[in-house]
């Protein structure tokens, strides 16, 4: 029990901690590597909450894809350490107050967060007895049947995804020669190659 | 083994699915000028999708259909909606084909992208849980992001993608945080479930903080203010067409999930939906019409101009009755023929084969283009609310929503904004009209010049033949609030 | 015959005539603009000349004997909403009618020659207006009129904005944004009537009872609107402009017809269907009518403009028709009727003059002018008979309706007839000063002396008119016995309203009385 | 003291408001921004995965992992879209989008 308290603490205290770098750092690539550490802590979280497969999730796929594609961008693009301009400090202290309040706000509400009556009755997927059934494997036996109009969805989403940024960034460059091998193929000794009988003493014409 | 779920209420979806990868296979390895087929494709896929969304979202046994385990629901507010949207999307797709042409920025997977942020947008209006709505809410989203950002070597529209793609994201973590609220209430994210739940849910500050941040991340979509920021730059920065698309399909689709979820599973939440939502209303209305005023580009007096008819839009939402759904509905209507039919105007405004947008082109062209100053005309006049055209009812019936719920006051403060929005569309005619003459337009070619055409014709003659409109939009608002 | 006209929607006819009219218009294919042009007037001008005798030959069928709607036609339109096509007219609307297309040919001759530009779009702007007018008048749905009502603001913005004068397009927009304004408040009471009602249908409003607190409301809301078109003070302003800067024709128009749609709005709604509203604020319409009497009387003496002395005039006769028409007696709503008719005629008639000149000498400063009897007698013959009308001179049409009106007046509230009384004197001052700027005096100005008298064109367009102004001053039986029993049932049921509901509220107050002693 | 729903509540709020703030207070650059989105949907993520965990209910894990997808998509694309927008800027810095007048 103190192990989990304590567990939960660290988490979530290093979660926030990576957060906040996140947005002060000057330079993008330590908040991309802070945004990989707040993803690494969350996780804990997760699977302090017993949701094991998203856990994973989100480190394989977050930290392993997504945060590594920030990486790559922010060095492809090779953008200089920010320099902290006139006037942000007052917009911050401004901000800081604004944000303190919803916080604020937001905390009171979660502090007597209450769930309706009807809550349980209402649940489409209850989770099964842990012992019976694995995590990911209950999340697999609804994933594929129940939902499988949102995992669809999903795919159509990451091929817009894909098409998209291709649109959006691929460059046929000029000058580059690149092979196409069925005009290779295509081409017959005749039309490249001439025999010309030179005659001595007169050179080609 | 599961059985397989029953596809038939999805048909349209589908096939708009499989149309939109096999047009980009097209694409793909087509060698000669992709672009004109997979357009035309497209367009041809808009229509057939429109029948099957015709045929299958009328169940004829009961009121509505539901499957993929209740994720997905159609009816005959979700077909209307439906064809709302493709109509819209296949007139600003028409306009596209000219224009790309013109500009020479041709590419083939900007019309499949267009397709698939249909397909989202269809898959939102049929959403039935908080999760298949951000599913669509997503697709429709990300396919126009990219969108806007299409003309990637102009600095403006790719500063407009960046800005649109930024606050989009910001209201889909708004929403998304709002549905997350919500579903650690009520155990559920369907929306059967959640009327459950929510009832007698009023003062649970937990799952009104939920609300509040759901239609904030709905008001960005649908441009209301204070959340409109994104909406003029946008307009303005994104190619013509695309913003055609921009100003039609994807707020006509936001606008009905809107509806649905409000009067739908917030049904109970009424009193306190109501109040954030008449503030938005009031200031979408009013902003909209002071703002046009300033403008110089047409394009970003469209912007604020589709800002105050959100407004309008919006107090039939706010009546919240059957009337004020089908006033909506209606408004949403006339809008989509106004509004494209304006953007065939502006991608009409080509001097020398080059694409002008500032409204003083405009001057003195009843003299030289007088097919597209009158066309306008008719639009702008439109738009004022001015009777007999279309524009003048589809104000009456929200505003005749709202008095019949009561918000005399908000009637009231929508027709005065609605003689400020007049002020600025007189100022277009004016210009054509009463100005000097610059320099005219080339003829517009014969696409941009049949919408130009068929939208000014139904903005006029709705006077004459309303019944056949009106009745698809009635069966649908009784559809929403019969399930 | 009779078999016939029963089975034409006569009144669907004369109202849609003018916009066959356009069609006809946009058929005109022709490569030089003056055969368009011309084609365009002569087409317009047959358009209108069958359109007036269409609509007398509504007259010739109509039946003076009863107070109801006739000719009436009814279609289903918007039938969710319980609103329908319903036209029908009694004897006060179908004199507007008649006034309506009567004036159209005018303008149509009167623009002839002074109309160079766009020859086409100006007949089309006119035909359509033509039957926004018209429509309006025979509307028997709120929801239809308002359409009507509304739709008359697009052509008269662009006749304005794109044939007038040098500060048209302010005019225009004030003209425009002025009447919405208005009517925008107009719209949320009918919508509130609709759903107090249950209907949109006039017939069956008149019949209903309003609550008092629902009428107060109302009337303002329908006062908003009316106020301006009509136009009161001090809401008067925009009209001025709008005069000043519309073409002649679009001047004779807006005076003699637009005008007049703001007391038709009192007389067809806020008189019969809100009866306790409108004694409740006839304190409030007499002051600002009386204002707009005397002070904008006052302000015409001091016009240099001839079109703003007109226009001005225009808004002390108005002043005069509103008083009429809360004096809420038979003799009064009568003169004001015809106050409203001889109004349109004359005050049209003048415009035209001001036109006739300024086509001329292309301005309308009074002190340019001067001594034209001298080589225009026609003209200052016909210019002094509408200004003598103008005055109320007995034996003009002026001179009956401000006749009637003072005498009902005087029966209700000697006070206000005393003070609309002073207007007729200040309007014989103004009027004959002009008169006499204009055409008496020597005629020493050079340019004055090339000018010629009334042409062939301009006799023909101002004899109907003196022959009208004179007819309805010697003989305006004619005219009146058309709207006897209307008036008559409209201000039976005035009173019969008022009379019911201080029964039902005297009672009370006789308790409440009784108890305080 | 015992670790409740409000204890991951109230972290996910603190996430997702720094997320908000560092969008709103950005003046460094876009990828910042792109970062401080992704903080906004982990805070979603923590959400929903306490919900499911707290309520007994698999909706709330299985909404997590529509989210995580669209999340990559709109990295994806965000990221394209500030490429592209650094080509044509020579920039991505938050002042610089200044074309177009807000």
């Amino acid at each position: 029990m103190i192990a989990a308290t304590l567990a939960f603490y660290l988490f979530a205290g290093l979660a926030v901690v990576g957060a906040v770098n996140v947005i002060f750092q000057r330079n993008p690539v330590h908040s991309v590597l802070w945004l990989i550490f707040t993803f690494f802590n969350a996780a804990g979280l997760f699977v302090l909450l017993g949701a094991e497969f998203v856990a994973m999730i989100l480190v394989i796929v977050y930290v392993g894809a997504v945060a590594v594609l920030f990486l790559f961008v922010v060095m492809m693009l090779d953008i200089n350490i920010a320099v902290i301009r006139e006037g942000f400090l007052k917009y911050m202290w401004a901000g800081l107050l604004v944000g303190g309040i919803l916080l604020a706000e937001l905390i009171t509400v979660f502090a007597a967060w209450t769930i309706s009556d009807s809550a349980e009755g209402l649940r489409a997927a209850p989770t099964p007895d842990p012992s019976a059934m694995s995590n990911t494997e209950a999340i697999g036996q609804i994933l594929y049947t129940d939902y499988i109009y949102l995992f669809q969805a999903s795919g159509i989403i990451l091929l817009v995804a894909m098409i998209g940024s291709i649109v959006l960034t691929h460059r046929t460059r000029p000058g580059v020669r690149k092979q196409i091998i069925s005009e290779q193929n295509a081409r017959r000794p005749i039309d490249t190659l001439e025999i010309i009988k030179v005659e001595s003493g007169k050179g080609l014409q | 083994m599961t059985a397989l779920p029953n596809l038939t209420p999805a048909y349209a979806e589908i096939f708009l699915a499989i149309a939109g990868m096999a047009l980009l296979m097209l694409g793909v390895f087509r060698k000669k000028d992709p672009v004109r087929g997979v357009t035309l494709l497209a367009v041809l896929a808009f229509a057939v999708a429109a029948v099957l969304a015709l045929v299958t979202n009328t169940p004829q046994d009961g009121i509505s259909s539901v499957t993929f385990n209740g994720l997905f629901v159609v009816n005959a507010f979700t077909g209307f909606s439906k064809l709302l949207v493709l109509l819209g999307a296949g007139m600003a797709m028409m306009l596209g084909l000219p224009w790309a042409r013109n500009e020479g920025i041709a590419r083939y997977e900007l019309p499949v992208i267009m397709l698939f942020s249909v397909l989202g947008m269809m898959m939102m209006v049929s959403a039935n849980n908080l999760m298949s709505l951000y599913v669509g809410l997503e697709l429709q989203s990300l396919a126009l992001y990219v969108l806007a950002a299409s003309n990637r070597g102009n600095l403006k529209a790719t500063e407009a993608g960046v800005k649109y793609f930024v606050l989009g994201a910001l209201a889909s973590g708004l929403l998304l945080y709002g549905s997350s609220l919500i579903y650690g209430f009520a155990g559920t994210t369907s929306f059967a479930g959640l009327a459950d739940a929510l009832t007698g849910a009023q003062d649970n500050v937990g799952v009104i903080v939920g609300v509040v941040f759901v239609i904030c991340g709905f008001a960005f979509k649908v441009s209301a203010v204070p959340f409109h920021m994104w909406t003029p730059d946008v307009y303005e920065g994104a190619p013509t067409p695309v913003t055609a698309f921009f100003s039609v399909a994807p707020k006509i689709a936001a606008l009905c999930l809107f509806l649905r979820v409000l009067v739908g599973p917030f049904e109970d939440l009424m009193i306190q939906w109501r109040q954030v939502l008449t503030v938005i209303c009031v200031a979408s209305m009013l902003w909209g019409a002071v703002a046009a005023i300033a403008q110089n580009n047409i394009k970003r007096m469209m912007a604020y101009s589709s800002i105050s008819h959100v407004g309008y839009a919006l107090i039939g939402l706010i009546a919240g009755t059957q009337d004020g759904a089908r006033g909506m509905i209606y408004y949403m209507l006339i809008y989509l023929f106004m509004n494209v039919g304006t953007f065939a105007v502006i991608l009409s405004m080509r001097v020398k084969g080059r694409y002008v947008e500032s409204i003083n082109d405009l001057s003195g062209i009843s003299k030289t283009n007088p097919a597209i100053a009158l066309a306008l005309t008719v639009l702008m006049f439109s738009m004022a609310g001015i009777p007999p055209l279309a524009g003048f009812f589809g104000k009456y019936f929200v505003f005749a929503a709202a008095v019949n719920a009561g918000l005399i006051p908000l009637a009231v403060i929508g027709v005065l904004s609605s003689v400020i929005g007049a002020y600025y569309y007189l100022r277009l005619i004016k210009i054509m009209y009463f100005d000097e003459t610059a320099e005219s337009f080339d003829r517009p070619d014969a696409w941009t010049g049949t919408v130009m055409g068929v939208c000014a014709l139904a903005v006029v003659v709705f006077v004459l033949v309303p019944e056949p409109l009106l009745a698809g939009a009635d069966a649908a608002a009784a559809a929403l609030f019969q399930g | 015959m009779n078999g016939f006209v029963e089975n034409l929607p006569l009144l669907s006819v004369v109202t849609f005539t003018p916009l066959l009219g356009v069609l006809l218009l946009l058929t005109i294919r022709a490569d030089d603009p003056e055969i368009v042009a011309r084609n365009s007037r002569w087409v317009t001008l047959w358009v209108t000349l069958g359109t007036f005798l269409s609509s007398l030959l509504m007259w010739a069928n109509f039946d003076p004997g009863t107070a109801d709607f006739q000719f009436v036609e009814q279609a289903a339109w918007f039938p969710r909403f319980g609103i329908s096509y319903h036209m029908g007219v009694d004897g006060i609307s179908m004199l507007f009618v008649i006034l309506s297309t009567f004036l159209m040919p005018i303008c149509i001759l009167a623009s002839w020659d002074s109309i160079k530009v766009r020859v086409r779009e100006y007949m089309i702007s006119f035909l359509i207006l033509e039957t926004m007018m018209i429509g309006m008048f025979c509307a028997l749905d709120m929801v239809l009129f308002y359409v009507f009502f509304e739709g008359v603001l697009i052509p008269m913005f662009l006749i304005i904005g794109i044939w007038g004068g040098a500060r048209r397009v302010y005019a225009a927009f004030k003209f425009f944004l002025y009447t919405l304004t208005g009517s925008v408040l107009l719209l949320v009471a009918i919508l509130a009537m609709y759903f107090t009602a249950g209907t949109t249908d006039i017939p069956t409003l008149m019949t209903t009872n309003f609550p008092f607190q629902i009428q107060f409301w109302l009337w303002l809301g329908l006062f908003a609107s009316f106020a301006v078109k009509v136009p009161m003070w001090p809401v008067h302003t925009w009209l001025p402009d709008a005069h000043v800067q519309a073409p002649t024709a679009g001047s004779v128009i807006l005076a003699g017809v637009l005008l007049k749609m703001g007391a038709y709005g009192f007389l067809r709604f806020s008189m019969p269907m809100l009866p306790l509203a409108s004694e409740y604020f006839t304190p409030l319409v007499y002051g600002l009518s009386i204002i707009a009497v005397i002070y904008t009387s006052l302000v015409a003496l001091a016009q240099e403009d001839m079109k703003k002395l007109i226009a001005y005039s225009s808004v002390a006769h108005m002043g005069f028709v509103t008083v009429g028409i809360f004096a809420a007696t038979q003799q009064a709503v009568q003169g004001a009727i015809y106050q409203m008719l001889s109004h349109g005629v004359v005050s049209g008639a003048l415009f035209l003059c001001v036109g006739v000149v300024y086509d001329r000498l292309h301005t309308r400063e009074i002190s340019r002018y001067g001594g034209l009897v001298n080589n225009m007698p026609k003209y200052a013959f016909v210019f002094m008979l509408m200004m003598l009308a103008s005055v109320g001179l007995p034996g003009t049409a002026g001179f009956v309706g401000e006749f009637l009106i003072l005498t009902g007046v005087f029966q209700v509230n000697t006070w206000v007839a005393l003070f609309t009384a002073t207007g007729v004197i200040l309007g014989a001052t103004y009027m004959l000063y002009l008169y006499r700027r204009v055409i008496y005096g020597e005629l020493t100005k050079e340019d004055l002396k090339g000018m010629l008298d009334l042409s062939g064109r301009e006799t023909v367009i101002f004899a109907p008119l003196c022959i009208v102004v004179m007819w309805m001053g010697v003989y305006p039986m004619s005219f009146l016995s058309v709207m006897d029993v209307s008036v008559a049932k409209l201000v039976a049921d005035y009173h019969n309203a008022l009379d019911a509901h201080a029964a039902a509220t005297g009672l009370v107050d006789g308790v409440s009385l009784a108890l305080g002693r | 003291m015992a670790i409740g729903l409000s204890h991951y509540l109230t972290v996910s709020g603190i996430l997702f408001t720094l997320g908000i703030f560092g969008i709103f207070l950005n003046r460094k650059n876009l990828i910042v921004i792109l970062m401080s989105i992704e903080l906004m949907l982990l805070a979603v993520n923590i959400n929903f995965v306490a919900f499911s965990s707290f309520l007994g209910d698999l909706v709330g894990q299985i909404f997590t992992m529509i989210v995580l997808t669209v999340a990559a998509a709109e990295a994806a694309i965000g990221l394209a879209i500030v490429v592209v927008f650094y080509r044509a800027r020579r920039s991505i810095a938050v002042e610089d989008i200044n074309q177009l007048k807000g």
